[in-house]
């Protein structure tokens, strides 16, 4: 895009600025869009497991333009900046949290090679860059004035800075299968039959989903995790003095998030954009993006990718709708307790397991019925 | 246990404190003179046979009448009467029990009179001695948190005194 | 307007933003804000950091300093916050100290800028940017005890020797495990006492 | 899975934060209404909790004063308005001992109907708003569900949802319309097994149970020191209830009728329905156990309309012949408590032979029930309190009077 607009533009500095500028609109039309869906589902999902209807009206069918309407009201309301709060981080904070959930997009892998920002440590700057986020709330918390909002910045800090650790060590295992930090690599790791998938990889990778499962919920702040803002407890946690366009920018950050930590999920161990059935590859299709054929391939992988990631979401809004939420220091044992230890086994165990055994269960299976096979038939060779 | 024989058990050790009952009425009552209320009390709820476990509720009566001819009629002088409304759990038994006390200490009208707490015989009375402390002005002494409990703190006079008269204005709300 | 230089233009952005926060946390007298600012100084620096396409360190920059920056605050609400907003204020002794501890670390610090040759004149983009292979790679091999950078070494004894970074990677971790236990500990309940007794202690 | 947790009292612990003041209301989402906790905490520890009540008080003792019984009704509907009709039913038994007044069988099973319905009501609301003061919305929905149903048929009652005025001195305001048992039969069909749906996203569900199990325990002394009645002293393990052990006037309503008292007595809850079991960790008069009263109580509820219904439509006699409206009361005094869904709600009448009392007293169960918060809440954790304080089933009409 950028040698399109160098040749149309006349001062190549502009052409470079715009083209910037339109690659960061459209990564953040994704994540606002995806934030506008996510409101959208979280409010039909919670209908139906409350017996209701949730939004059916506003946009026609299924109240589709429920999330905009509700932006709108939204951004009509008084903005308003308590009189104890300090007016500067009170106003900076929802957009640390924005820009660091935001950001995170940059290195998130939609589909094969389509990325704005290919690093070669992509996991590790996903995990970097999505720590920021609870510094906002931090600093939102603490700059509103309330001791509500101090509780629910305290929490969080604790809570977040804590399930960093299980989290990392999760992230850990597809990056040592791999052997590479690189999302498409890691993803294109995982190609073919949904038995290459991460997480049918070994038993210890199982247990891993699960736990990054639990530690990603918990830090994205959701039921029943959500102790940051847990209404019965804190009135609203860090979000008790926002209103109307501040408390969006961080209602957004908190889906953006989600979105991210379910496409993680996906990449690191539900294959990613390879679907369960290697349609792609069956027809041949290849995988260079630049062909036709590849970009079709590619397009497949992308609603393979989105699907995963919805129905993460999905579930993750299931939780929060069906349980209570735990306690500070039960969401603290969890993790402390549980998680950590369990995280840290089974490091070790899918350590183990691809010194004894590389390549997974599956194709380890295959590969000694392969092996047999071929003693069978070719029994004299062998001797030779 | 009825009202009778619980009077009968009382008499021994209290009869100097027994002043009145009344075994026939509705609710069957025993009064006591004030300053036997915390010891009885305390003898209700520890006797085996007594065992008053639960006290339901403490009740001030401002026995007063504001208007001078009908003030004539009234059988007894002006006075408060607290009720206290006793039973146990273990025998299934109710009791009233009441006690006096005058509308002011020492007939000075801005003194409030006062009354040994039970609170240290049953928690419950903790907050029902406050709420007649509040409403109808009853000082009760050895009380650990005497204030008031449902108006506001610097509220002025006793609702439910028979003479009390709304203030015209509370921190700038008209009342009437 | 040919050819800006963007590398140079990003490269002075974040240089500039670096140093005018650490400025502001210089001056700032909010415990608050200063850590708000420390946060946007070091974020400023991994920017740099990714400039210079060293994306682990960029990342390692953001994690270790910003994340720890954010405990920092936490401490900092916590452990000295009085009132809402708890400020600081420096006393003029405390501005020379400073300005005297600053000073001597700045000009040693230019001083061992300008003695590498190197450095003394920018060099062209494409040179900077000719880093040949992935630096994490190298960098996560060194850590797992394999030195990809002293390969060539043709003596298989002396190469035997060379075992990467493992041994600083374990006593690094085992560091902070044992870090970690002691304040867990630290923060554990110890002492029983009676619940009246120790209120009346918290009392002045 | 966590193990039981030290008494926190007798903790001193090794990090000291500021103390911090903190309100908890009167405008906080988890308290119910007006009340204000103000919490002395350090950290997340919670070293005293002081309730202050009085926002809703409007001296309703007063305003009795100045009413015949009849017209003092309405009011009684607004103290505890999730159970106007037990708080009818409470006044109009009191008037009704004063007068010395019999009502007709028919009119008595009519009252159980209604105030059996009402209790199933208000139990609902407070085991689901209990779900919601712990961040679990869901039940909450399908509790308003099924209340709204109750509401519904109370509607075709009295015309009303909230404040009903049914039940006056003397029998109901009106006979029930032409179906209305039909109708409440079919609600009784729908709801008795949406009851196993509570049980298993609330009762025992894990998160549930390690957010109420153990914590905020009442032991049954204090319970009867602090006047609690009700679930909450039936969760204590107290067996007690004012439908079978109370004054003969409140007992005579509820006679020939089958039912079980829920409390656990012997280490068990009586059982006549796969109930989900006691937790391990549950320890008696806990959180749990006060839910739990709630939530068989509903169970027994729900038998004892099935049986009232059956009776009313074989039962003789008038219902409606209402006390006139004002008639000269007779001198005297009357007491009398009832079981209403909170604990035992209290109306007292002293009449000096005129149509208007001349004192009314009454005594709210949920006041009595609030007064042990300060000691429960003694060195729990912040989120602790709204489990404690929800699981008291507290409405501050009915405390602030």
């Amino acid at each position: 895009m950028t040698e399109l607009l160098t040749n149309i533009l006349s001062p190549s500095w502009l052409a470079y600025a715009i083209a910037a500028a339109i690659q960061c609109a459209l990564l953040l039309v994704v994540a606002l869009a995806s934030a506008a869906v996510f409101i959208w589902l979280e409010r039909k999902v919670s209908a139906r497991i409350q017996d209701r209807l949730g939004p059916t009206r506003v946009g026609g069918r299924f109240g589709w333009l429920q999330p905009p309407a509700d932006g709108l009201k939204l951004l009509c309301k008084e903005d308003i900046i308590p009189a104890a709060a300090d007016r500067l981080l009170f106003r900076v904070a929802p957009y640390i949290s924005f820009c660091s959930a935001f950001c995170v997009f940059l290195a998130l892998p939609f589909a094969n090679g389509w990325v704005a920002l290919r690093l070669d440590v992509g996991v590790f700057f996903i995990l970097a860059v999505a720590g920021i986020e609870v510094f906002g709330v931090i600093l939102g918390g603490y700059a509103s004035g309330s001791k509500w909002s101090l509780y629910g910045a305290m929490r969080e800090a604790a809570q977040v800075v804590s399930y960093e650790v299980p989290l990392a060590l999760c992230v850990v295992v597809p990056v040592l299968l791999t052997g590479s930090m690189d999302l498409v690599e890691i993803g294109n790791r995982q190609a073919g039959w949904f038995t290459n998938w991460y997480v049918l990889h070994d038993p210890f990778t199982f247990v891993t989903f699960w736990v990054y499962a639990t530690c990603a919920v918990a830090s994205t702040n959701r039921a029943p995790f959500d102790l940051a803002e847990a209404e019965s407890e804190l009135v609203a946690g860090f979000l008790t003095e926002y209103s109307g366009f501040r408390w969006v920018i961080f209602f957004m950050a908190e889906y953006a998030s989600m979105f991210v930590v379910s496409g993680l999920a996906a990449v690191l161990f539900l294959g990613g954009w390879n679907g369960p059935i290697p349609i792609a590859g069956l027809l041949h299709l290849g995988s260079d993006p630049d062909t036709a054929t590849g970009f079709i391939a590619n397009l497949l992988g992308l609603g393979n990718f989105l699907i995963k990631t919805v129905a993460g979401v999905t579930c993750v809004i299931w939780l929060r709708w069906t349980l209570p939420r735990l306690r500070i220091d039960q969401v603290m044992t969890t993790c402390l307790k549980y998680c950590v230890p369990l995280a840290s086994a089974m490091l070790a165990g899918a350590v183990l397991w691809t010194y004894l055994c590389p390549g997974g269960l599956i194709a380890r299976a295959r590969h000694s019925l392969t092996i047999a096979a071929e003693q069978q038939h070719a029994p004299t060779q062998e001797r030779k | 246990m009825n009202a009778q024989s619980i009077h009968a058990r009382l008499s021994r050790p209290f009869r100097p404190w027994l002043v009145a009952g009344d075994f026939e009425a509705i609710d069957p009552w025993i009064e006591v003179k004030r300053e036997g209320l915390p010891d009885i009390a305390r003898y209700l709820r520890d006797q085996r046979d007594l065992w008053f476990d639960l006290l339901h509720c403490i009740t001030g009566v401002d026995h007063f009448e504001p208007d001078q001819q009908k003030a004539a009629q009234m059988e007894r002088p002006p006075h408060i009467e607290l009720i206290y409304h006793l039973s146990s759990t273990t025998h299934r038994h109710r009791l009233a029990l009441k006690t006096r006390v005058p509308r002011f200490l020492e007939e000075e009208p801005s003194r409030l009179p006062e009354v040994s707490s039970v609170s240290s015989v049953w928690s419950a009375a903790e907050w029902h001695e406050r709420e007649v402390f509040d409403l109808c002005g009853v000082f009760f002494l050895n009380h650990p948190d005497m204030r008031r409990i449902l108006c506001p703190e610097d509220w002025v006079g006793h609702p439910l005194r028979r003479d009390y008269r709304l203030p015209a204005e509370y921190h700038g709300i008209q009342s009437r | 307007m040919e050819a800006i230089n963007w590398h140079g233009f990003f490269f002075l952005f974040f240089a500039i933003v670096a140093c005018a926060f650490a400025m502001a946390v210089v001056v700032a007298d909010n415990i608050v804000r200063m850590a708000c600012y420390l946060v946007v100084s070091l974020g400023a620096v991994a920017g740099l950091y990714f400039l210079a396409q060293a994306e682990f360190l960029g990342a390692v920059q953001l994690m270790v300093y910003v994340g720890g920056t954010m405990v920092l605050l936490v401490f900092g609400v916590m452990l000295t916050a009085r009132g809402p907003l708890a400020s600081m204020r420096t006393g003029g002794g405390q501005w020379i100290m400073a300005a005297i501890a600053g000073g001597a670390l700045l000009a040693m610090l230019l001083q061992a800028a300008f003695s590498v040759s190197d450095w003394a004149a920018p060099k062209t983009i494409q040179e900077q940017a000719a880093v040949e292979g992935s630096p994490s790679a190298r960098l996560g091999l060194g850590l797992m005890g394999v030195r990809v950078d002293q390969l060539e070494q043709p003596n298989l004894m002396l190469r035997r020797g060379m075992s990467g970074h493992l041994l600083a990677f374990e006593i690094i971790s085992v560091h902070l495990v044992v870090v970690l236990v002691g304040a867990a500990y630290l923060a554990r309940a110890k002492r029983r006492l009676d619940h009246k007794q120790a209120k009346d202690d918290q009392r002045p | 899975m966590f193990s039981e947790r030290v008494q926190p009292e007798n903790v001193e612990f090794d990090v000291h934060t500021d103390e911090m003041l903190i309100n908890m209301g009167p405008q906080h989402p988890s308290t119910h209404g007006v009340l204000r906790l103000v919490l002395r905490t350090d950290g997340e520890i919670v070293t005293e909790v002081t309730p202050h009540i009085g926002y809703l008080h409007r001296c309703v003792e007063k305003i009795g004063e100045n009413l015949t019984p009849r017209q003092f009704l309405p009011y009684t509907d607004r103290l505890d308005y999730l159970a106007g009709m037990n708080m009818n039913l409470g006044w109009a038994l009191t008037v009704e001992k004063l007068l010395g007044l019999k009502v007709s069988e028919k009119t008595r099973h009519l009252r159980v109907i209604v105030a059996e319905l009402s209790r199933i009501a208000s139990h609902l609301v407070a085991a689901c708003c209990y779900g919601l003061d712990l961040g679990s919305f869901t039940p909450f929905m399908w509790a308003f569900r099924e209340r709204e149903l109750i509401l519904n048929l109370f509607e075709d009652l009295c015309g009303t949802r909230l404040t009903y005025s049914y039940i006056t001195v003397g029998g109901v305001t009106d006979d029930l319309p032409a179906g209305w048992l039909q109708k409440c039969a079919t609600f009784l069909d729908q709801f008795e097994p949406v009851i196993d749906e509570f049980h298993a996203v609330l009762t025992s569900n894990a998160v549930f149970i390690r957010r109420t199990a153990g914590i905020g325990v009442l032991s049954p002394t204090m319970a009867l020191d602090y006047g609690c009645t009700g679930p909450v002293l039936r969760g204590s393990g107290v067996d007690w209830d004012l439908r079978r052990d109370g004054e003969p006037f409140c007992t005579e309503m509820y006679e020939d009728y089958t039912y079980q008292v829920i409390a656990e007595t012997d280490g068990k809850y009586p059982q006549d329905h796969p109930y989900p079991p006691v937790p391990p960790a549950a320890r008696l008069g806990d959180c749990w156990h006060r839910f739990y009263v709630r939530m068989l109580e509903v169970v027994q509820s729900a038998f004892l309309v099935r049986q009232a219904m059956e009776k009313y439509a074989q039962a003789g006699g008038k219902v409606d012949e209402p006390f006139p409206l004002k008639k000269k009361l007779p001198k005297g005094e009357a007491y009398l408590e009832t079981e209403a869904p909170k604990g035992q709600m209290g109306f007292m009448i002293i009449s000096d032979g005129s149509p208007v009392p001349y004192r009314v007293r009454v005594r709210s169960s949920s006041f009595c029930n609030l007064s042990v918060t300060s000691e429960l809440c003694r060195g729990v954790l912040v989120a602790d309190v709204p489990a404690i304080v929800g699981s008291l089933d507290l409405v501050l009409g009915e405390i602030d009077r």
